[in-house]
């Protein structure tokens, strides 16, 4: 059993960079990397002469320049008196926020309409069916308006909210849904309101620990504790407990109609419409879509295996939960991520309801007070490529866990 | 026997019973509601919870719809019909809008004379289409297929004959190029070749021979500006010109991704994450205000051509990602089979894997048209008369402000009906394959 | 220079409005129709000697001055305020006015409000992108009282808000207001309030740095302002351009004295025909937004200084 | 395949372990089941046959409720199956089933697919649960394999781990349908040597099968079926040797042809 | 399978036709071929055995380079296999190669699948290439087949075709990697039948393959592999009969007992 040597060196001939397999490839890709660069040469050099003709430069300065204009929603203090930069921040945030109520939403409207077109009920599965073909086969942007046009369409105005008969009422006497938005309370901390916080971060650590427990417990006795309930007693009662005690150090801020002048709506916080017309109309078209990644996913798990699961005695639920989801997650999962992905691009249609998204700050209102188209999308394509890039990493992750426990 | 017994077994039925039909709760459709419709609690909820959510949502939509009106000249004659049909202030659409404008949402500014041109081209397109399709039809149809894009072009930007007629001269002038000096130098020199030659032709030749072909024999159809394109037409421009021109440019970028050379995978690889990762709208953005500053100073094309480059560009990385799935399909035998017969990396691919895994991609295809074409309408934000931005525009006239939903609702319909027939298309397709890959 | 490519290309790019009544809009035939549609005429009539030769760009408000800027149109006719900023900082050149206008508020009459003062409170419709939302927070600020900004994308969607309720009120310059007004089914439940908070000289654009062309475009508003004003119309101006007649003024518009074309880089007959193809100023303002329309607008601040207006071209001499 | 194994095997009993009487089913309107009368005594080894399409899957699978029948009588271990939820769970936890596509749960372990019924069914402790199910695998001789997950193993192999992964419940009876149709030849025996082990050692089994020598070797009784009725049945020496149907003929000279 | 099928094949040449010396080949750091030495004449029938993993496919598709090898030399009719492209293209267009899983190209027809690489290789004109790829399919006595897809043809058929498609390119050594293994029995030996025709007209043939009658009625000469090393060679009277390493032997029990 000899280990050979290498093979003698020959010496090397130009021809064969093209006839030698071991060179032929470097050639080709030296020659793909030189007329990429050229390509990329030819743009910069084109971008400059463009520039210095139209008497431009590239700074990102003007971000730091006070930008003027007011943005509706802002999760962080912003005044026209602020920077383009935080305007943009803002924007961002208005994206971030709006991406994750549409994906968490998407997410429970895709699973509902995916296990529901499968039931067995007729009308119930045909409703799910036109409900998704609905929503897969006509533009978003069109969802966009209409949804919008809809929600200020079927909604009272503040006005009706007014006076001791007044014609709305609100939800629970708390949630005003209103052309304007939906106005609800929103809790103000009072002093001892940290006792309460620690008192509900205790409770969560509880029962975490709780779930632990039981677990350990059904291992070792097979008797399974009831977690459900025992998870929600000690959440609330501690809680309620020590709010009652302290004296009620947090109290509701909720919205009161204004009686004179213009009927508006003060207090609780105010969500705005065009953030829940985007919202609903995003988590609705994706969530069609999720639909029918949850049904395909579902259908891919045989049936043989819920057949199994009943032969050896295990009830429903126990099924779905224990036998049918973990293998149908691993079909749903990726192309779900993907879908989370294409929400969180859509929401860049933002501007068509007018709500404050990066798109609109940031690539709209700043891009154009400012002349900076360059910067401007360059920034702006940046941020999405980043968010991308952070979720399809995670599709990463999770397909390679996956493959981890496959083998 | 009821009573049988391990030790007295013996039975042998010398009658054979005959089907009996089932008890009547276990047929017809008493069964039918019973399974479908109310099995159980549960059921019963859904299915009264179904009734009403549909109630609520046809309630008020049906009549308004139903009570429609189809002739009117402005929505001001649509309300005086209206309230005398119906008494002041019942709700009722006024469909006459799409009567009227129906021309505009569907071809744009179209010179009314020229309409049978986009029809025609899109009748051209589908016929072009089939030979790739159906593999059974005769093959010299593909020759239909190879002169389509011309002939499209022609078609739905007039002009004389002989501008597109020039422009695929230069292919011709490539392919011969090849195949001279492929022979005489070898493959690499025949690529080279069959890129500089055409292109040289194109720079130089191309406008003279063209303007000396119109000048001698003028034969062409009436031009019409980019600008003059909009509705439904623009929207199906813009979608099948993209998937079209993105078809070859994601072939190689599938290829490139597979490829063990690093430099080229990695740079398909990047080119296909940034296009994917950022939205088509800034896409757009760009295409309209930044493509300029990167071409050569004075070069000013359309806004049309920039878009459709875009939405290229954007495209051919979707689709390269459904070859490639297409490509990791086809079983690697495939790939030996093709090496140990002889055949060179260009030949396998052309004639044993792309042809297969194209075949199995095409659902795939049809499914990011259905994207694609949606997407257009995206458009509309940059300005471009999409169905959209024609329903505003129509509302900005004296006669028409004021409609709403009846041309969204037109628009909305008039997708639905295209991308569902497609996607409907797609499913078959990709039903057949299934079957046919058992 | 950019008269050297209009003339070589033979056609006008024009900026317009995508669509706002009365001002830029395609009719059923496709034809582009409006107050700013004809300033692009006029100039394409001047120039080319044919007001069809214009191929319409439509721009949005947030696109107009870099397709401008990039020379994507040569002529922005897009109901675009003049303001300092635009003018010096953002690479173009305002040619004129050829409207004053100025933000204001409609309102239905339910809200029972009289005065934009009143309006403290008020949820407020608000194209993006635009001046108004500046001078809105301005006005609100200046006086004090508090309101809550609806962005819109479009004058459609801001009009279908307004009527759901979605907003107390729609502000934007009052020309628009009165457009949207007559769109709706009972358009005498809403006013539009008497408070205008602002000046909004609206004027075609050119790029900055060729004067020459901005002369042209300059010139042509003003010929079309001062045929009002010496009663030269589309009707007589082929006849009063025949000979020459009394009022020399006239005669160096038309050109039948002095050589005023040459000054700009067109023929003498460059007037005659920017009046032929559109009409003088009043009845290019009759014809699309006067009271004979359905906008029915006054005239106002844009009628002749000899009127009380704010119209005023500088002497042709 | 001897006959040492039926010898070895403990003697049937007087006790039912399933009756079946007068059972009809209808799938739609086609009757699939019809009259149906069959009574299992304790420790009896039953072998199905019976052309394709005959209903004999559908049979046992109406034993442990997999399909609900629709008139007539099974009781199963003293339970009677109706529509009792209670009832089903019972019968269920009593009775094994092994299918011809083995059904493992992919995401499982070998060790987690016989633990997870008897843990949530059962309620038995993790530890205890392993324990036997070591003990289970040990018989079908795979013990090795219990880190294993199932698409790492061979189809012999995965249909051991099935018939273990029901043993683990401590069944009473247990069907097969088909077990060893989905296998290659040499995987075969391996099934068929643990199904002998388990007759030999008197467990209650009733199994859908056509391997004839299975049959003759172990069954105590052989059932033919054919359009959804019991057409014969005998012990196996009379059945194979003495066929008294002409349809019972017809079907072993194809089988035996074959 | 007679010995008529050896005695009226063509005598063995003293002309190399495949001379491999030292040869070893990695993947990654695992060893798969060690130290081959083979020397192998025109018109010489050489059947490769071993268990699964030794490293039978990879040596003979490091013949038509399928596979690179690491070290050592690989003569194939003159023409050394180093990273030269124009002497792969030369071996490959020399050396047919028929695999287990056929690898017909399915969106082709039969005729296609046949007359591809004759005309995009060797430029043959197409009327040419037909004529020839009929006479090859002939041969293999599915003529009629001609115009059909593979998809539609029995697997026995298929791997026919696949003989005949390599057979069309006229090249003087064949290689087949396990060409019957996944064939149905009846199938197999319509292959084998067409194998021992070649074998008969002088064709220097490797083939990888467990079927032993074949190999005795047609080899000149049987290798057994194991490890990646070439454990022993004989003739096939000798290797079977007379088996010299234990490997060999117990390889051979398994293989025959089986
Ligand atoms: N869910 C169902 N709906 C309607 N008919 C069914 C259903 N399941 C089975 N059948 C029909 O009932 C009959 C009996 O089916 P069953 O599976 O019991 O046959 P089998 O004897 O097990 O056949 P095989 O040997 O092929 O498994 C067949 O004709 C079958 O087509
Ligand atoms: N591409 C590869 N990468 C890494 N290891 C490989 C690769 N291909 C084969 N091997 C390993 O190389 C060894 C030899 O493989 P080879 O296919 O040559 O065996 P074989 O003798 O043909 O076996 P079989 O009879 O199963 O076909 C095996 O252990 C296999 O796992
Ligand atoms: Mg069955
Ligand atoms: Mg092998």
């Amino acid at each position: 059993m000899t280990i050979a040597a290498e093979p003698p060196r020959q010496g090397f001939r130009p021809s064969q960079l093209l006839q030698d397999s071991r060179y032929r490839g470097l050639t080709i890709q030296v020659i793909a990397l030189a007329l990429l660069l050229a390509l990329i040469a030819f743009l910069v050099r084109n971008l400059v002469v463009n520039l210095a003709a139209l008497g431009k430069d590239f700074d990102f300065g003007f971000l730091g320049n006070r930008a003027g204009y007011d943005i509706n929603q802002a999760l962080i203090p912003y005044t026209n008196n602020d920077s383009h930069a935080r305007a943009a921040l803002v924007g961002i945030l208005n994206t971030l926020l709006v991406a994750a109520l549409g994906c968490v939403t998407a997410t429970v409207v895709g699973v509902l309409a995916g296990v529901l077109r499968l039931s067995k009920n007729w009308l119930v599965g045909r409703l799910m069916t036109v409900y998704v073909e609905a929503f897969r086969n006509v533009p978003l942007l069109l969802w966009i308006v209409l949804v919008y046009a809809v929600l200020s369409e079927s909604t009272p105005a503040p006005a009706a909210f007014r006076g001791e008969d007044a014609q709305a009422s609100r939800l629970f006497g708390l949630i005003a849904f209103t052309n304007r938005g939906t106005y609800i309370p929103w809790p103000v901390w009072g002093e001892g309101a940290g006792v309460l916080g620690i008192v509900l971060l205790l409770s969560i650590a509880a029962a975490i620990g709780w779930r632990i427990y039981a677990r350990r417990r059904q291992e070792a006795t097979g008797r399974p504790l009831p977690v459900l309930w025992v998870t929600l007693a000690i959440l609330v009662l501690p809680f309620l407990v020590v709010f009652v005690l302290l004296g009620a150090p947090v109290t509701l801020d909720v919205p009161t109609v204004r009686e004179t002048g213009i009927a508006r709506f003060d207090g609780g916080v105010n969500v705005l419409n065009s953030l829940v017309a985007l919202w609903i109309a995003l988590a609705l078209y994706t969530g069609a879509f999720i639909a029918e990644i949850v049904r395909a996913g579902i259908l891919s798990v045989s049936k043989g295996q819920t057949e199994a699961a009943f032969a050896l005695g295990l009830r429903p639920g126990r099924t779905m939960r224990l036998v049918i989801l973990p293998q149908a997650l691993r079909v749903i999962v990726p192309p779900l991520i993907s879908q989370y992905l294409n929400l969180t691009k859509n929401t860049s249609l933002a501007v068509a309801v007018g709500y404050a998204d990066v798109r609109a700050t940031l690539g709209g209102v700043t891009m154009n007070q400012t002349g900076r188209e360059l910067e401007s999308i360059l920034l702006l394509g940046l941020f999405y490529l980043i968010v991308s890039l952070i979720i399809s990493g995670v599709l990463n992750v999770y397909n390679q866990r996956i493959a981890l426990k496959e083998r | 026997m009821s009573d049988l017994h391990s030790q007295t077994v013996a039975y042998s039925r010398d009658t054979m019973l005959p089907p009996v039909p089932p008890p009547r709760r276990e047929a017809g459709a008493v069964r039918w509601l019973r399974e479908n419709l109310f099995s159980g609690p549960l059921n019963i909820i859904l299915t009264i919870l179904a009734i009403w959510v549909l109630w609520l949502a046809l309630r008020d939509v049906l009549p308004w719809a139903w009570r429609g009106i189809w002739n009117a000249g402005s929505i001001s004659e649509c309300r005086t019909i209206r309230d005398q049909l119906y008494g002041e202030g019942t709700s009722a659409a006024c469909w006459a809008v799409i009567r009227a404008r129906w021309q505009q949402l569907v071809f744009g500014f179209y010179p009314a004379s020229e309409l049978w041109r986009p029809p025609l081209a899109l009748v051209v397109f589908l016929l072009a289409v089939l030979p790739i399709l159906f593999a059974d039809l005769p093959r010299r149809l593909l020759w239909l297929t190879a002169a389509a894009p011309f002939l499209i072009v022609w078609l739905l930007w007039g002009g004389p004959i002989w501008g597109p007629v020039a422009v695929a001269l230069g292919f011709g002038l490539g392919w011969l190029a090849w195949r001279i000096v492929a022979r005489a130098g070898g493959p690499l020199l025949g690529a080279v070749a069959a890129i500089l030659v055409p292109v040289l032709y194109w720079i130089f030749v191309d406008a003279p021979l063209t303007a000396a072909l119109a000048r001698i024999l003028p034969i062409g159809l009436t031009p019409v500006r980019s600008s003059d394109f909009g509705g439904f037409t623009l929207s199906i421009v813009i979608g099948l010109s993209g998937i079209t021109l993105s078809l070859p440019l994601g072939i190689l970028l599938a290829l490139a991704r597979r490829s063990e050379m690093f430099i080229i995978s990695k740079v398909a690889v990047i080119y296909i994450e940034v296009i994917r990762g950022v939205p088509l709208i800034v896409w757009l953005l760009v295409a309209q205000v930044l493509l300029n500053y990167f071409l050569p100073s004075g070069t000013n094309f359309d806004i049309l051509l920039r878009v459709i480059i875009m939405v290229t560009l954007f495209s051919s990385a979707y689709i390269a990602e459904v070859i490639r799935g297409g490509l990791a399909a086809l079983p690697r035998g495939q790939y030996e089979a093709a090496d140990a017969l002889g055949l060179g990396y260009w030949q396998a691919m052309q004639l044993i894997v792309l042809p297969q895994a194209l075949k199995i991609s095409i659902p795939g295809i049809v499914n990011s048209f259905i994207g694609l074409f949606k997407d257009t309408t995206l458009v509309s934000i940059i300005s471009l008369f999409d169905p959209m931005r024609m329903s505003s525009t129509i509302r900005a006239t004296t006669e028409w402000g004021g409609i709403y939903w009846e041309l969204y609702i037109f628009v909305a319909a008039v997708f639905f009906v295209f991308c569902f027939a497609m996607s409907r298309y797609s499913m078959w397709l990709e039903q057949r394959l299934e079957r046919s890959h058992r | 220079a950019t008269l050297d490519d209009v003339k070589a290309r033979d056609a006008l790019n024009c900026g317009v409005n995508p669509g706002l009544t009365g001002f830029a809009a395609p009719n059923a035939e496709g034809v582009w129709e409006g107050f700013d549609v004809d300033v692009c005429r006029a100039v394409a009539a001047a120039v080319l000697g044919d007001a069809t030769k214009v191929n319409y760009v439509p721009l949005s408000g947030e696109t107009r001055f870099t397709a401008l800027a990039a020379g994507e149109v040569d002529l922005l006719a897009r109901n675009s305020t003049w303001t300092f900023s635009r003018d010096t900082d953002l690479n173009l050149d305002f040619a004129g006015v050829n409207y004053y206008d100025g933000q204001g508020f409609l309102v239905p009459s339910a809200l029972g409000v009289t005065s934009a003062t009143e309006l403290d409170g008020a949820t407020v419709c608000i194209q993006t992108g635009t001046t108004t939302e500046l001078n809105l927070a301005d006005f609100f600020r200046v006086n004090n009282i508090s309101y809550t900004p609806v962005p819109i994308a479009n004058d459609a969607e801001g009009r279908q808000q307004y009527l759901a309720g979605a907003c107390d009120t729609y502000t934007t310059d009052a020309s628009g207001l009165a457009s949207v007004r007559t769109t709706f089914e009972n358009p005498e439940e809403h006013v539009i309030l008497p408070e205008i908070i602002s000046k909004e000289p609206l004027g075609p654009a050119v790029r900055h740095g060729d004067n020459d062309w901005a002369d042209i475009a300059r010139w042509t508003l003003n010929a079309l302002i001062v045929a009002e004003e010496l009663g030269v119309t589309s009707a007589n101006v082929a006849e009063m351009a025949a000979a020459p007649t009394e009022n020399p003024e006239i005669n160096r518009l038309l050109g039948t004295e002095g050589e005023m074309g040459a000054m700009i880089g067109l023929d003498n007959q460059w007037a005659v025909r920017a009046i032929e193809a559109t009409g003088n100023y009043g009845e290019i303002f009759e014809r699309h937004l006067g009271e004979s329309t359905p906008i029915g607008l006054a005239r106002g601040l844009n009628a002749q200084w000899t009127n009380g207006g704010l119209l005023y071209a500088p002497p042709f001499r | 395949m001897t006959d040492a194994a039926l010898a070895s095997a403990p003697p049937v009993s007087d006790e039912v372990a399933v009756q079946i009487t007068g059972m009809n089913k209808w799938y739609g309107q086609f009757h699939v089941l019809r009259d149906i009368n069959l009574t299992v005594t304790r420790g009896e080894r039953i072998v199905i046959c019976g052309p394709s399409g005959s209903g004999k899957s559908t049979l046992i699978r109406c034993i442990n409720r997999l399909e609900e029948h629709q008139s007539g009588h099974i009781v199963v271990d003293g339970t009677e199956l109706t529509s009792n939820l209670r009832n089903i769970d019972k019968v269920r936890s009593e009775v094994g089933m092994v299918f011809q596509h083995f059904n493992l749960f992919p995401h499982l372990t070998v060790l987690e697919n016989c633990t997870l019924a008897p843990m949530w069914v059962r309620k038995i402790p993790k530890r205890e649960a392993e324990a036997t199910a070591m003990e289970f695998l040990e018989k079908v001789r795979i013990p090795e394999q219990a880190g294993k997950y199932p698409g790492q193993l061979s189809g012999g192999q995965q249909q051991r781990v099935a018939i273990a992964r029901s043993l683990c419940m401590r069944p009473k009876i247990m069907l097969f349908d088909e077990p060893t149709s989905a296998l290659d030849p040499e995987m075969i025996k391996e099934v068929l040597d643990t199904m002998i082990e388990l007759a030999r050692e008197g467990m209650t089994m009733l199994c859908v099968t056509h391997e004839m020598g299975f049959a003759q070797a172990v069954a105590n009784r052989v059932i033919f079926m054919d359009q959804g009725q019991i057409v014969e049945q005998n012990t196996p020496r009379e059945f194979f040797n003495n066929p008294r149907s002409d349809r019972t003929k017809l079907f072993l000279s194809q089988i035996l042809g074959h």
